[in-house]
């Protein structure tokens, strides 16, 4: 458990001690250990309801994605190629983060107006929509932790000093550092999505 | 060093100035208005802004980028500014509910979790701490470049390397703060989260938090800018910005990171065996020629000044090197103005242009020894799907009659 | 050191903190606006504005000092502002006909009188010329405190001290542009001279033309603005400010001075024997406690934070003392941020408040070992019909209830 | 006479040389030895009829000041006094000075609008009102600096690091340093020519 610090450091005595309806009230964090989950359930079907009244304009029916808004499904298998596709099912490693952002973030626009039950049923319709989970599923406080995700294994901490070593470079080279001089290869032009300078935004 | 040859480096006599006009200037010979009529006299601008001639100076964002303009970027004009400090107005923002409006009277800053006692600070508490520092420091988006990992995009530096800014602040340690509500020996992690309404949260060591983060709530010597986090933010050392919460509100003390939606699914190297580097915090030495670049073309033979920034999440700048020809000869440029740690540092190359097609390139060393490198040594240990950490040394192709474009090169 | 005692300058532990409240603030504990709606996206502000409850911080003037607000000045509210820098929106105006609005491409500047050839430069000259700088230095009208001679006169740091600023420049040498011309062996005296409608000149010893003086197009990071001479002001590091000629089109090459009227009718400082100097340049160390004074009362018993600026035309601060009972007893303040030569420079004490009535002083010792002086102590040497130079000690005197007034002791 | 300069630092080849039409349009600054002063005359009488158009209604009819705006006449035997009135009589050290300002900057909104014959006439005149020239004169480039000046004598060039030599000081006393107390002496509320805060002018 924890313990006071041997030394404590001299306090001036400014702010207040917080109430615990306070801290209560602005303690949303959910970590995937599960500590911040606020009791609660709700099943796939239930946030199914939700998602396409709140959700589905932007993210999709399905989760797809509507226009340019985030797609919140699929992309399993798509990590090593030309378009990652990057969900909770491909990519996240920790369902909290679903639960935690959702009720901080979401819906974009209205964030923080979502109940408790209806985050844990959001996020066990999206589970549902990346196959995590069957239709029947009903998720809660309790057996939050136990679904196993996909990518969990697929983060290491950062290793640039070690891993990127090389980039450590006592004797950079300064003159002839290449036999052939070099050709261009690829020209922004040619893509041409730069903002024309003079159709931009103006300060009148 | 025969690429230098052509387009010498040195700045040389460049033969005789030229001859009077044969007509005198009529902007001189007759009394222009400004000279003559009184123009705007004192407090016509309370709060001045930028001259008439001065509009097209301003921050501009790509609207194909994203969904919406509340969850989206926009770009610092680097290729207008000069010096190490990027005025207020001109710093990129980054939202992701928008600009959060609040009345600084209407603000807490709770510091909760493995503390002694959770602690509710007012602005005004905030101000009243001893120990109030100054410091200038660079913010870049890890998403900084993140356009071109597959090759040239976006045709200026504004669009390629403007997710940077170079403030200074005046706040409190962020330890004055965790000592005041007392820290316990098991915690590790701290959790900083946003008033806005993205509830913007990151996970932090403690011992960053504890070594220089600093929570501030001033820019550029007056209050913070809406777009910046008014009334207090976090300031996040050398460390990427989506770390250095704006509209701050709460730090949470723990003992284990929180694995956010901005430390999973975002901000977080996918790297070309599919797996991702997380908790990459530190960003890595970089540089950019900011003049001439695609926005601010060369206009004229002779005498001209090549500039830029660097900078280096692991401190001070030790050198920055530039190339004319694509990286196969390099000179190191004259750095002026302050080197501070973990600050835009600004360097020039005073040269003589004759005409020729140059490949401009600038390499920043900082004083770890780190050596910028170039973007396809990058691709090689990364792969192209990062999106960010984009340090690699960009190339300004200037053509002989001075037009200038993004390009790769091989 | 009995003065000390009741208003203790250490920041020592002020007992318990307070604990929490009997109910919740409803600031917390219900969801606010800014964290449910969406603010303004990016591109709202392209060029970005202060917060909109920080409309008080603004430029303020005087209206019964000057016949008209064209030939006028307003002041800088330093006691809104922390750090060392100034924002370009808030530097103090001092105009003589106006703010010249010029088209930089129709601006010029000729070099003329005892030079080689007699030159004339474009904006776009300038920028291309080897050897830019970049520099922060405080300028402060040699008339800052003038009304305060004959006794307390203006409730407030923002009137009694607020016509200085301190900026980042961005701009070459004089120096290099008078070598482009070729100054005669026989040149002393430098005249610059204004774009503007009062054709504003003065005579400049060559010297310090050649030693530090900078022709720059750029403050703090961004163009100058109209009101600092937009598009290219002259830089006099460490003298009085009507020499730091805005909208600079002129400098003229000369062996004598000019006595213009801005060194004969102004800027000459009458003392009591009805002689006057002239060509009094440099500005003496000075300081000044910007919080507590008149318009930032204290609020709080308790921590405090007193803060303040110093400067010296002389090179760097060496120190900075602060008393808090009227001058008898001294401590030296903490300095932070940089420290850098003709420079405002920052200073803390951190102290803690019993409510008891202060007298607050502070004293800067520049790098020469000046010291500046009380204003008794100035009086005695230059009576008091000097207007300029007054930079004696400023004494606030805070009242039992926090409010902060201008005095006179004796 | 001016001579090249020994060592000539090198040059860039940036601007131009300036045409002299252009330098000639330009230099009209005037010097006490007359260096820059044009060819022209004008008289008192002259002086007279331009300045009750030009400038009265600013300067007064007879250079008294109207309002706030500058007084220029009068003011002799001020300078050691309670209020020094400082004029081309009273205090200015050169009359070239006065040729300068005017041509440069006056009439103040509408400056370089007068000839160099007018402005002749106006110096003139400001030196008749100022009872240094009698109602018949005419100044000239010729007779310009023959005129005497009360207070040429009146000034010397700065010299605070001696005479001011004091407050170069290695040992500023630390504590007890004056025996009594400090009182109140003067306020700046009594005077209560403060601008108020509040009524001041707004950023909208
Ligand atoms: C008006 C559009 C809109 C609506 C409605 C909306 N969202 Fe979103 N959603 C967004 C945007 C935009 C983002 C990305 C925000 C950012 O990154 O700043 C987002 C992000 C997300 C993410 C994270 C995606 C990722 O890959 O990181 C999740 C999960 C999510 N939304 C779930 C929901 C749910 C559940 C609802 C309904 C309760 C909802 N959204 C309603 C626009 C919307
Ligand atoms: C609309 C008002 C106005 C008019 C008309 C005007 N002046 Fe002035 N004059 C001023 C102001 C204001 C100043 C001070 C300007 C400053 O210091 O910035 C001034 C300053 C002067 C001074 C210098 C005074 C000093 O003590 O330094 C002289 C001399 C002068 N004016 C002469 C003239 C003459 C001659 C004319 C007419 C040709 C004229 N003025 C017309 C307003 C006026
Ligand atoms: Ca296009
Ligand atoms: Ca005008
Ligand atoms: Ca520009
Ligand atoms: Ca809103
Ligand atoms: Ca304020
Ligand atoms: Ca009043
Ligand atoms: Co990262
Ligand atoms: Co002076």
């Amino acid at each position: 458990a924890a313990v006071p610090a041997a030394a404590q450091p001299a306090k001036t005595g400014l702010g207040r001690e917080a109430h615990p309806a306070e801290v209560a009230a602005w303690s949303i964090a959910v970590r995937p250990d599960g500590q911040g989950l606020p009791p609660g359930r709700g099943s796939v079907k239930q946030g199914e309801d939700i998602f396409q009244t709140q959700c589905a304009a932007c993210h999709g029916e399905f989760g797809e994605g509507a226009g340019r808004w985030p797609v919140l499904a699929g992309g399993r298998g798509s990590l090593k190629g030309e378009n990652p596709e990057k969900t909770l099912g491909s990519f996240w490693p920790y369902l909290s983060t679903t639960f935690d952002y959702v009720r901080r973030a979401m819906p974009y626009g209205n964030a923080q107006s979502l109940s408790n039950d209806e985050v844990y049923a959001l996020t066990a319709y999206i589970m549902f929509l990346n196959d995590l989970v069957p239709e029947s599923f009903e998720l809660t406080r309790e057996n939050f932790t136990s679904i196993p995700m996909p990518n969990v294994g697929g983060f290491y901490d950062d290793d640039r000093e070690t891993s990127e070593r090389a980039f450590w470079n006592p004797n950079p080279c300064m003159s002839d550092c290449r036999p052939t001089p070099p050709r261009v290869t690829g020209r922004a032009r040619v893509i041409d999505v730069t903002p024309e300078g003079r159709s931009g935004p103006r300060v009148e | 060093a025969a690429g230098l040859a052509g387009a010498g480096l040195a700045a040389t006599a460049t033969g005789l100035r030229a001859a009077p006009p044969a007509a005198p200037d009529p902007l001189i010979t007759t009394v222009q208005d400004w000279a003559r009529t009184l123009g705007d006299g004192v407090q016509a601008r309370p709060y001045g802004s930028p001259s008439q001639y001065e509009k097209h100076v301003v921050r501009r964002d790509v609207e194909w980028l994203t969904a919406s303009r509340e969850s989206s970027v926009n770009f610092t004009p680097l290729h207008e500014l000069d010096g190490i400090i990027t005025p207020s107005g001109l710093c990129f923002e980054r939202h992701h509910g928008g600009i959060a409006e609040i009345e600084p009277g209407k603000h807490r800053l709770m510091i909760n979790g493995l503390v002694d006692k959770p602690m509710v600070f007012t602005v005004e508490d905030l101000k009243r701490f001893p120990g109030r520092q100054n410091h200038a420091y660079f913010l870049e988006c890890a998403a900084n470049s993140g356009m071109e990992w597959r090759g040239a995009q976006l045709n200026g530096c504004q669009f390629t390397h403007g997710m940077v800014h170079n403030v200074w602040y005046t706040g409190i340690p962020l330890k004055t703060l965790l000592d005041e509500a007392g820290v316990r020996t098991n915690a590790k992690w701290l959790l900083a989260e946003g008033a806005d309404s993205s509830g913007m949260t990151r996970s932090i060591p403690l011992e960053k938090g504890l070594k220089d983060c600093l929570v501030v709530w001033s820019m550029n010597g007056e209050a913070l800018r809406p777009e910046q986090g008014y009334p207090v933010r976090l300031v996040v050392p050398g460390w990427e910005g989506n770390m250095w919460v704006k509209w701050l509100r709460r730090i949470e003390v723990g003992d284990q990171p929180w694995h956010q939606r901005e430390e999973t699914s975002k901000y977080t190297d996918l790297l070309a065996d599919g797996r991702s580097r997380r908790f990459t915090f530190v960003m890595d030495a970089k540089s950019v020629v900011t003049n001439p670049s695609p926005q601010a073309p060369l206009k004229h033979k002779g005498p001209n000044v090549l500039s830029g920034l660097a900078w280096s999440g692991r401190g001070r700048i030790s050198r920055v090197d530039v190339s004319l020809d694509g990286g196969r000869n390099w000179r190191s440029a004259r750095i002026d103005g302050p080197v501070l740690p973990m600050s835009l540092t600004r360097f020039y190359v005073d040269f003589d242009w004759n005409g020729q097609e140059m490949m401009i390139q600038s390499r920043a060393i900082d004083e770890t020894g780190y050596v910028q490198p170039t973007k396809d040594e990058l691709r090689k240990v990364r792969g192209v799907n990062s999106i960010y950490h984009n340090n690699g040394i960009q190339t300004w192709l200037v053509h002989a009659n001075g037009e200038t474009e993004n390009v790769e090169i091989g």
